[in-house]
């Protein structure tokens, strides 16, 4: 388990996160331009949209897969209640920025997802493709028990569960990019892959990398500006929430028979925070909520502790779990 | 040529909730708006920069809408009911314009 | 021909862009940012350009070469007054924007080009490399009928066939990289190619499916916003034009003999329309045409028509007619 | 400091007339103009956005100029003849700058 | 909607200088500023263009900072010895705003 | 060597450049979108990084490295009062545009260094994996001697030497892209190298042409507009400074005893001049030189000059010198 998470923090994509991080806090000036950054997220997507796909149309469509699919959904929806009572209660965050930060942990990222695969494919580890269908599936439904969550509390402006705002979240250019590439993905099977794998499955590690040195470039600036805004108790919760979304995930993989590697995947899901769709939603939902704090705890702190802590973490105890 | 006083609205706004706003801005009637990307800036949220963002909602937007005097106040209202609990900011100027029709 | 319709309509890349299209006529806010979408199109030229001058490398200058491009300047002239009179005379468009459209149609897509001869790499029928040549050949010429056409109806604002004017089609970017790419290819031929084949050559099938996401997404917001502009007789021209085109292009070929290969290309050409570098000219030489009819016509209807029936009844037409 | 008051003439084009607006302005002997990118707007000839646009007509500039006001006349018909039959739209304000004999 | 008068500062800057300008605008406790990014322009260093520039000296920034006019003074001073012996341009103009207390 | 010379001038690269620089002579509106350049200059300096850290990890930190560092470093510190002299006293430049001119001449072009390895390959003449280290040590030290010699001259702004500058200096994006991706590479060594060749090596000269286009794009716009602020003697300055360099280079590492490719290699580094970091150092430093003229002498002179003259030279007169 050590070995693997040394070998993970020097794999280079976490060095080039590391390289983004160093340069922010020392205040250079390097950047990734914005249409560039706006780019790697929409490859990222379709990447691991089509690869998905194809794997479901290589594996075929089992029961397993909307089982897992449902744990995914609950996980995502139940996992932000659990989130907001620590940060009320226990972080003392205020209500709204308490359920702002809670929509972004019930969700998922998608780098995150990418870093346990790479590191179950390295270790041999086999685990189910569909599992990319279960991370999109996981994208949303946090979104709207923080809404549930924030609503609770005071009364606030109409409007808000229209159909209009429904569809600005399932629309959202980021879920329609992952699940069309999966669908596209589903279509074409082995002969779209073929033809694509130079540019969606070679080329990824490199784009990746990019994409990780901006990340790091960004968590470096959340860390700089937002320390100050940040309490310890919050800060303490980018490091434990993981842990506990984790454990909730594997009881869930648990109770429906997943294998070692899916067991692996969801629990790394369920520990893992978005900072591309949620965001979004949370601007348009909560816009009383700073954003800095969800994104300087899910890219600065949690991100982090996933790829180094978590993921080798997540992978031993699946195959203690596993059944 | 002969020029004719307009007002100009400016309004700053975050790229997720652009859309909302120039959809409300066409309900109301406007002839026209445009929109210009911001590389950055600071307010009370803080200092923030385009390049490198990544996700859905990062990114401002300027846009403004020249109209008339008449219908500034109408149209401030609708720009604030959107605008107000957004990071955001709305000013207003006076321009001149050639053909007055077209406002 | 239907197997390689259905095959046709299940590639990657046509499916990418019936998820574009349906992305955003269900109002999705997903897209490509526009430095992305620029470099994309340089990209598709350099490397159509770039393929096309190392086959004329490889396979030499013929007499044949000089015969097509001949026919494909007459067919980008000659089609725009075929276009104009049933735009005119037959749906009943303006003047001016009947011209627009006409000059569009006279020119070729790159990408309907693409897909042509990946079509006819899958079904192994052999074309000649020098089409890429005649392609680029047939960009211009249809400007300059369209221009002749809006003149001919009434007095037009002086300076329109000046020099200058002449220099800015001349000079278009998206002309000079197609020509460039293909002048690079002639002279350093195979071992350009060898050099540059992991960018241009297999990550082709990649750039162009985001590419042609970003298509799907223009026609869609076409579509979507330009409906009510098309009268049912116009949008009926961007299905019946393509058909005649390929006719004129099918009975050039077979005048100056093409092979079954290239002369499904050249009625390819024929019945595709422009949308990258003739807007541009338009919005120079015709400003009172309204951009938005033409390109809803040509990447809205037009393209995916092409795509999907077009293309492979002309590879069966071509298959009949060349001797 | 003490200010001088000058025109600030604003004028949005589409990018295939942009070359011939700048070339007309260079002609007149402006001092200086700027442009800036459009993403996006909505006019007469409806809404449009920068990102994803293909081709080489894509997109709008706004470009402006700071220019003397006894000038302003002589630059306006400038502009007009090109921009007049385009998507496009011109207007005139007020600026103060410090250094008078630039422009 | 009642609205109140304020100062709105406009610097065009390189982007090399951009940061310092920044930094010490932060320093004198600006409310806050927005930066949009040139495409291109002339001035009486030449013509210049943002596409296709490569090196981290490229591209030129718009600046803006709505302030109130008893701060435009100082402010200007802070500005002026920043830009001065650069390329770039600064002017002054009139806005309004809602919400005063925010400058 | 003729033959070389001819080789070089029909590679695909230099030829894109060609292209380029013909374009924007002839007044095409041909570019490269600002975001796509920034990053085709971020990505070259990653894959140059990293390539060169991959190396060093390969062959391991020798003596010869740290000699070849120093002999980088004295070079480009103390070229540039060469540069001066020849420039204010032999082609009448004025004291600052001189002084900022020498900054640009005593550091490195990084697209001249690949271009000088591609060629050593192509001859199969081997080099050190670890010059890469030295053309990144040669960026910086120029930068304060153009400092140290525009102040020897009249009494400049204060600060300028203030610890702020010297971080912007050494924070410069360049030049944390390129160190951090050399440590990156030094660190995963071939692990990290196998799983990023698609992207960092097999695509790089496919962007490199990309690159090599907007280069010779702004280098034709240079040439255009700056033609009449160039006097003959201070273009004629373009041409002889980088045999000078390359002289001194020759010098010293026959002093340290490099290799033949060695010695080519820091001979084409002399040789070059810069015009991605030192431009941005020199706007902040000197802003009273006129940024057009550096850029044009660099890009559009010295540049083409050293691959198609200099590169040829520079091999055959290493393999004289080199013991
Ligand atoms: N005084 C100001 N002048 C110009 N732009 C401002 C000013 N204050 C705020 N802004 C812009 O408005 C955005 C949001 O401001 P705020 O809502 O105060 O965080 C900032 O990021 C700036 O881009
Ligand atoms: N009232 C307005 N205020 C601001 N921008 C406008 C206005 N009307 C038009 N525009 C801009 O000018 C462009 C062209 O307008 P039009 O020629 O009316 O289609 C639009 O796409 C907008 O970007
Ligand atoms: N009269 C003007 N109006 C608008 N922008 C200007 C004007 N003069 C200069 N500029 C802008 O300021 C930049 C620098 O000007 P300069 O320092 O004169 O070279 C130019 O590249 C333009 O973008
Ligand atoms: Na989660
Ligand atoms: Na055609
Ligand atoms: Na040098």
């Amino acid at each position: 388990m050590l070995a693997l998470a040394v070998q993970n923090l020097v794999s280079p994509s976490v060095l080039f996160f590391g390289m983004g991080l160093g340069a922010s806090l020392g205040r250079s000036d390097l950047s990734v331009p914005e249409a560039i950054a706006r780019f790697l997220s929409l490859y990222l997507l379709i990447s691991i949209g089509f690869r998905g796909g194809a794997e479901v149309a290589h594996q075929g469509v089992t029961s397993g897969l909307a089982l897992a699919i449902l744990a995914g959904i609950v996980l995502s929806a139940g996992l932000p209640f659990v989130a907001y009572t620590l940060l009320r209660y226990g972080a003392g965050l205020d209500h709204v920025n308490a359920a702002a930060v809670a929509g972004h942990y019930g969700s998922i990222s998608a780098v995150t997802f990418v870093a346990i695969t790479g590191a179950l494919t390295q270790l041999a580890l086999p685990y189910d493709g569909y599992m990319i269908a279960v991370a999109a599936a996981m994208e949303t439904p946090a979104i709207f028990s923080a809404l549930v969550i924030a609503r609770s509390g005071q009364g606030r402006a109409k409007g808000e569960w229209s159909g209009n705002f429904l569809r600005e979240i399932a629309l959202n250019g980021s879920i329609v990019a992952l699940l069309g590439a999966f669908v596209v993905g589903c279509i074409t099977g082995e002969r779209g892959m073929s033809s694509l794998k130079p540019f969606l499955l070679d080329a990824f590690p490199g784009f990746l990398c990019v994409f990780l040195l901006d990340m790091g470039l960004i968590a470096g600036r959340g860390l700089r500006d937002g320390w100050r805004s940040l309490s310890p108790a919050v800060a303490g919760f980018a490091w434990v929430m993981p842990l506990i979304g984790a454990a909730f995930a594997a009881l869930f993989a648990w109770l429906i028979g997943l294998s070692a590697g899916s067991t692996a995947i969801l629990m790394t899901l369920g520990a893992s925070a978005s900072y591309i769709a949620v965001p979004a939603a949370m601007r348009l939902a909560l816009p009383a909520a700073n954003p800095a704090i969800a994104l300087t705890l899910s890219l600065g702190l949690t991100f982090p502790f996933n790829l180094i802590v978590g993921i080798p973490l997540y992978i031993a105890a699946a195959q203690t779990i596993a059944r | 040529m002969q020029m004719f006083a307009k007002k100009r609205i400016e309004i700053l706004i975050e790229r997720a909730v652009l859309k909302r706003l120039t959809d409300e801005l066409e309900r109301t009637g406007v002839s026209g708006y445009s929109v210009a990307p911001l590389a950055g800036g600071r307010g009370r949220a803080g200092r923030w920069e385009a390049d490198g963002q990544i996700g859905d909602a990062a990114g401002m937007f300027a846009l403004w809408c020249i109209v008339d005097a008449a219908r500034l106040d109408e149209l401030l209202q609708v720009v604030f009911a959107i605008v107000a609990r957004q990071v955001g900011l709305v000013s207003v100027s006076d321009v001149q314009v050639v053909r007055p029709e077209r406002f």
